[in-house]
């Protein structure tokens, strides 16, 4: 940050937000740092990666987020969040309410079944933990959910820049099969739009 | 031991997706820094676990160590060997190092303690928290000054981490780096620029400035006095009994004790507009305030902007890159006149203390925004503003 | 010995040494530079290589600002911690660690365990007069039980703690035991310290003839009384205390071990 | 003779050099140094057979013991 700005260069620019919650293990947070590490590393936007936690490492509660701007960010929180990626009931009955009016809705049907005013939001289903498990290991299941984000958010990142945020992020030797469940999640999504 | 063909292993220039934590580890690195101990503590334990891996990639070497006094106590052994050292802690283990960083100030022992703070007192909790603030300055046991730097970013991790180890060798001091959750846990992009452009400070030697061991003074010779280490054949006796220059502790007397303490707090103190800085902006013409530091700045900026675009308030923001030494003559240049000071911490105000201290003359309403535990949402602080002015 | 200390500084004086009459820590000092006189001399060892550590109380004293070697008198019960510092910034350094009882086992109990356990490479000299000399003759945990002191006035409800035996179950790679009446054992028992690589504890038991009010000429004679080598004791000696070295091992110090971990980035 | 250095600056007057010795070639004394300890004197140093334990046994450095010519 300069030492002294001039007040004509700091407008802000506009902050794209997304949250992801749900149960510790789920994937939350490194869902968040692959998509805050591509739009940072390979997009050259500026975005912040935070994330809350409690004191147990598995299955509490938890969340996620990701703020993304062409300018500084400074409240490095989501205020608002245009996507709420919720793999938990629980996640999505406590972050809903936050989610701006016909913001963009990921799910896991598997975990959430009740959807409060489904018209507000544009709602999009993705059985990322049956599809990972059928592949071999849940583990596999934040690919697939990245795979069925990425057409919804396809205008601001690039499908390759995602992919090697992936890569920088898993088991080398587990990059082939984490490309397999992002191609499942992609197809799943484009099978429902199309 | 900080040269050699481990150099390659530290962060090239580049841009790096980093956690806070990791990325003051990683300026730790690149400050020459060599020794590394701890002990696990939320949220300070990424710090840790980062410099676990990296430490001896880099020709360091990393302990953890049965506690936090010991890890503190450690820094000392490792400086006077000849290293650069840090630790990273929370509050309850910051508790724990205040006897060491006394015994590191009066015996002028660079070091480096980062601290992560969490809410308390007690085991408090381990979310975010500038509870520690003066602790940082009165925590430690007798008179003697202390530099504390609040970073507000991850890049500031990195490059307050730097800049932290520089003032610890310039000045021959403990400095402390106090980050708050929200910033050491955040994830953002580092900018590593090239090695050569990096400034990197060592500490003084003797050998450097001609004097012999004869006549060595380990705490004379000049502000700073040169620092010869265990080792290099002058017979250096550490003391942490008030002492002459020379490190006799024979005779006690009040003249040796008030020498002895007043160059510590006149080392520091006296040298406040040299070490200590602060980052302004909107602040010519402004009648209206907002003064931060560290992450609550992140808010901080986010509400002035909105209130000033918004709201069309008149409004000027001033952040402390330094805690200690207070830099009161930056924020007198800064704000000659003010009608309402805003202070968002995350405590009940703590550095209001000393901002009125420094700006009371000039400024009749000072208005803290406290938010515990949690980082400032945007609308709290600018909720304040707005119905306050 | 007294080319290893310095008699005068750039301000003054610093000789006698700040300890009463009679004290046995003096005689430890003397036994420690005597062993050093042997290393430099025998190992042709240099004298910046020696790093004497200490903590706070009357042996800690020791290393203030008497010795002409490079040394630390620094917080009282962190002498290890410090020391381990030292060790991870130089591995080269020879560290003498000097300590009271109360210094090491109370304050700096968890220090100790932890140095032991490491097998940093310390040869630690600890100086065990039962009590806590400079703060002025209090209980300590190697205090005798039922032992009079001005924090127990009714006689000591507590054990004592045997320094000895924690080391070596702590893991320390040589553990020792002698008094200040066993001169020419303590100096050969500091020479083979300060050669061994890893933990080297060394208690010796030290007279404090003020607070235990009494000739110092007669407590070392008590000393010779009260112990056996171990080795030679008999059932009548079972109320004595077993002095000699009680184990000698070379499993590899803490930076041998971190040493194999850097290697690995050398090249 | 070997010859025995007290040095008065540093000796404290615990007489443990003369309870040491194993021929009694030190003794007490009615000498009293600056500080008000009572110093050790030799005796008969042609009893001494050098044998440095006072000189290792002093608490306070104030003793050398020299081995010279005159056996």
């Amino acid at each position: 940050m300069l030492e002294k700005e001039d007040i004509s260069k700091v407008s802000r620019s506009k902050r794209f937000e997304i949250r992801i919650a749900g149960f510790g293990g789920q994937g939350v947070v490194t869902i968040g740092r692959i998509l805050g590490e591509a739009f940072a590393i390979y997009e050259g936007k500026n975005s912040t990666n935070s994330q809350s936690y409690g004191p147990e490492s598995r299955g509490g509660a938890c969340k996620s987020e990701v703020v993304v701007s062409d300018g500084e960010i400074y409240y490095p929180n989501v205020r608002r969040p245009d996507v709420l990626i919720a793999l938990s009931q629980k996640a999505l009955d406590t972050y809903l309410p936050d989610l701006k009016e016909g913001g963009l809705l990921l799910i896991d049907p598997t975990s959430v079944k009740d959807i409060p005013f489904p018209d507000k939001y544009r709602i999009h289903k993705i059985a990322a933990m049956e599809i990972a498990h059928r592949m071999g290991s849940v583990k596999y299941q934040n690919s697939v959910a990245l795979g069925a984000l990425h057409p919804l958010i396809g205008d601001i990142l690039e499908e390759s820049s995602l992919r090697k945020a992936i890569a920088d992020s898993v088991p080398v030797e587990t990059v082939a099969v984490n490309m397999q469940a992002f191609d499942k999640g992609l197809d799943s999504a484009q099978r429902k739009s199309g | 031991m900080s040269k050699g063909p481990q150099e390659r292993h530290l962060l090239k220039p580049g841009r790096y997706y980093l956690q806070g934590s990791e990325a003051c580890v990683e300026g730790a690195l690149m400050a020459g820094c060599r020794v590394f101990a701890g002990y696990p503590i939320t949220p300070a334990s990424e710090a840790m676990e980062h410099a676990a891996r990296r430490f001896p990639q880099v020709g360091g070497r990393f302990i953890q160590m049965e506690d936090e006094i010991g890890s503190a106590s450690v820094l000392i052994g490792a400086s006077w060997g000849g290293a650069k050292a840090m630790t990273a802690t929370s509050s309850p283990g910051f508790s724990l190092m205040q006897e060491a960083i006394s015994i590191g100030i009066i015996s002028e022992t660079p070091m480096v303690i980062v601290d992560i703070q969490r809410p308390g007192p007690g085991q408090g909790y381990i979310t975010a928290s500038q509870e520690d603030v003066m602790q940082a300055r009165w925590g430690h046991h007798g008179e003697g000054s202390i530099i504390a730097l609040a970073p507000a970013s991850v890049q500031e991790m990195f490059d307050l981490t730097i800049q932290a180890f520089n003032l610890s060798e310039k000045w021959r001091t403990p400095v402390l780096v106090m980050a708050e959750e929200p910033v050491a846990h955040l994830r953002e992009l580092l900018r590593v620029g090239a090695r050569a452009d990096i400034g990197i400070i060592n500490r003084s030697k003797p050998q450097d400035l001609g004097i012999q061991p004869d006549d060595y003074l380990p705490w004379g010779h000049d502000v700073v006095a040169p620092m010869a280490n265990w080792g290099e054949g002058y017979s250096v006796n550490f003391v942490g009994l008030v002492h002459k220059e020379d490190g006799n502790v024979t005779d006690w007397s009040s003249e040796v004790n008030c020498n002895c303490t007043k160059r510590l707090l006149s080392k520091i103190e006296g040298n406040a507009r040299e070490i200590a800085q602060i980052e302004t902006r909107f602040v010519e013409g402004s009648r209206n305030f907002v003064i931060s530091y560290g992450s609550v700045s992140r808010t901080a900026i986010e509400a002035v902007m909105e209130a000033r675009e918004q709201n069309g308030i008149d409004l000027g923001y001033v952040r402390l890159k330094t805690l200690w030494p207070f830099p009161e003559e930056n924020l007198r240049a800064a704000i000659t006149s003010a009608d309402t000071i805003f202070i968002p911490e995350m405590n009940f105000g703590m550095m209001r203390h000393p901002i009125v201290e420094a700006l009371g003359d000039r400024c009749r309403n000072f208005v803290s925004i406290p938010s515990l535990g949690i980082l400032h949402s945007p609308e709290l602080i600018l909720s304040k503003i707005v119905e306050v002015t | 010995m007294l080319k290893y200390l310095k008699e005068e500084g750039l301000m003054g004086p610093r000789l006698p040494l700040l300890l009463c009459p009679g004290c046995g820590h003096g005689q430890v000092l003397n036994y420690t530079l005597h062993a050093v006189d042997r290393i430099i001399k025998e190992d042709k060892m240099a004298k910046e290589k020696l790093l004497f550590i200490s903590g706070v109380g009357c042996s800690s004293r020791l290393t203030s600002h008497y010795l002409n070697f490079d040394s630390g008198w620094t917080i009282h019960g962190r002498a290890l911690a410090v020391a381990t510092g030292a060790l991870l910034a130089n591995p080269e350094f020879r560290v003498v660690v000097f300590s009271g009882d109360g210094d090491m086992a109370s304050i700096g109990g968890n220090h100790f365990i932890h140095a032991c356990r490491r097998n940093m490479d310390l040869t630690i000299v600890c100086m065990n007069n039962g009590l806590y000399g400079m703060t002025g003759g209090q209980q300590a945990p190697t205090s005798p039980r039922d032992m009079i002191t001005t924090t127990t006035p009714y006689g000591n409800p507590e054990e004592a703690f045997d320094l000895c035996k924690m080391a070596e179950v702590a893991g320390a790679n040589f553990v020792a035991r002698w008094t200040t009446a066993h001169p020419h054992q303590v100096v050969k028992t500091i020479v083979k310290g300060i050669r061994k690589k890893g933990t080297a504890f060394i208690e010796i038991l030290s007279q404090c003839p003020v607070h235990r009010k009494a000739n110092p000429a007669d407590m070392l004679e008590t000393f010779k009384k009260m112990t056996v080598p171990w080795a030679k004791a008999k059932e009548e000696d079972k109320d004595k205390i077993p002095i000699g070295e009680f184990c000698d091992h070379d499993k590899p110090d803490w930076n041998a071990s971190y040493e194999k971990i850097l290697d690995q980035y050398k090249s | 003779m070997p010859k025995l250095w007290i040095d008065e600056r540093y000796c404290k007057g615990c007489l443990i050099c003369v309870e040491v010795c194993p021929t009694s070639a030190i003794a007490s004394s009615d000498r009293i140094n600056a500080r008000g300890y009572v110093i050790p004197v030799e005796k008969d140093m042609s009893i001494c057979k050098v044998c440095g334990l006072c000189e290792l046994m002093c608490p306070d450095f104030a003793i050398a013991i020299e081995e010279t010519d005159f056996k």
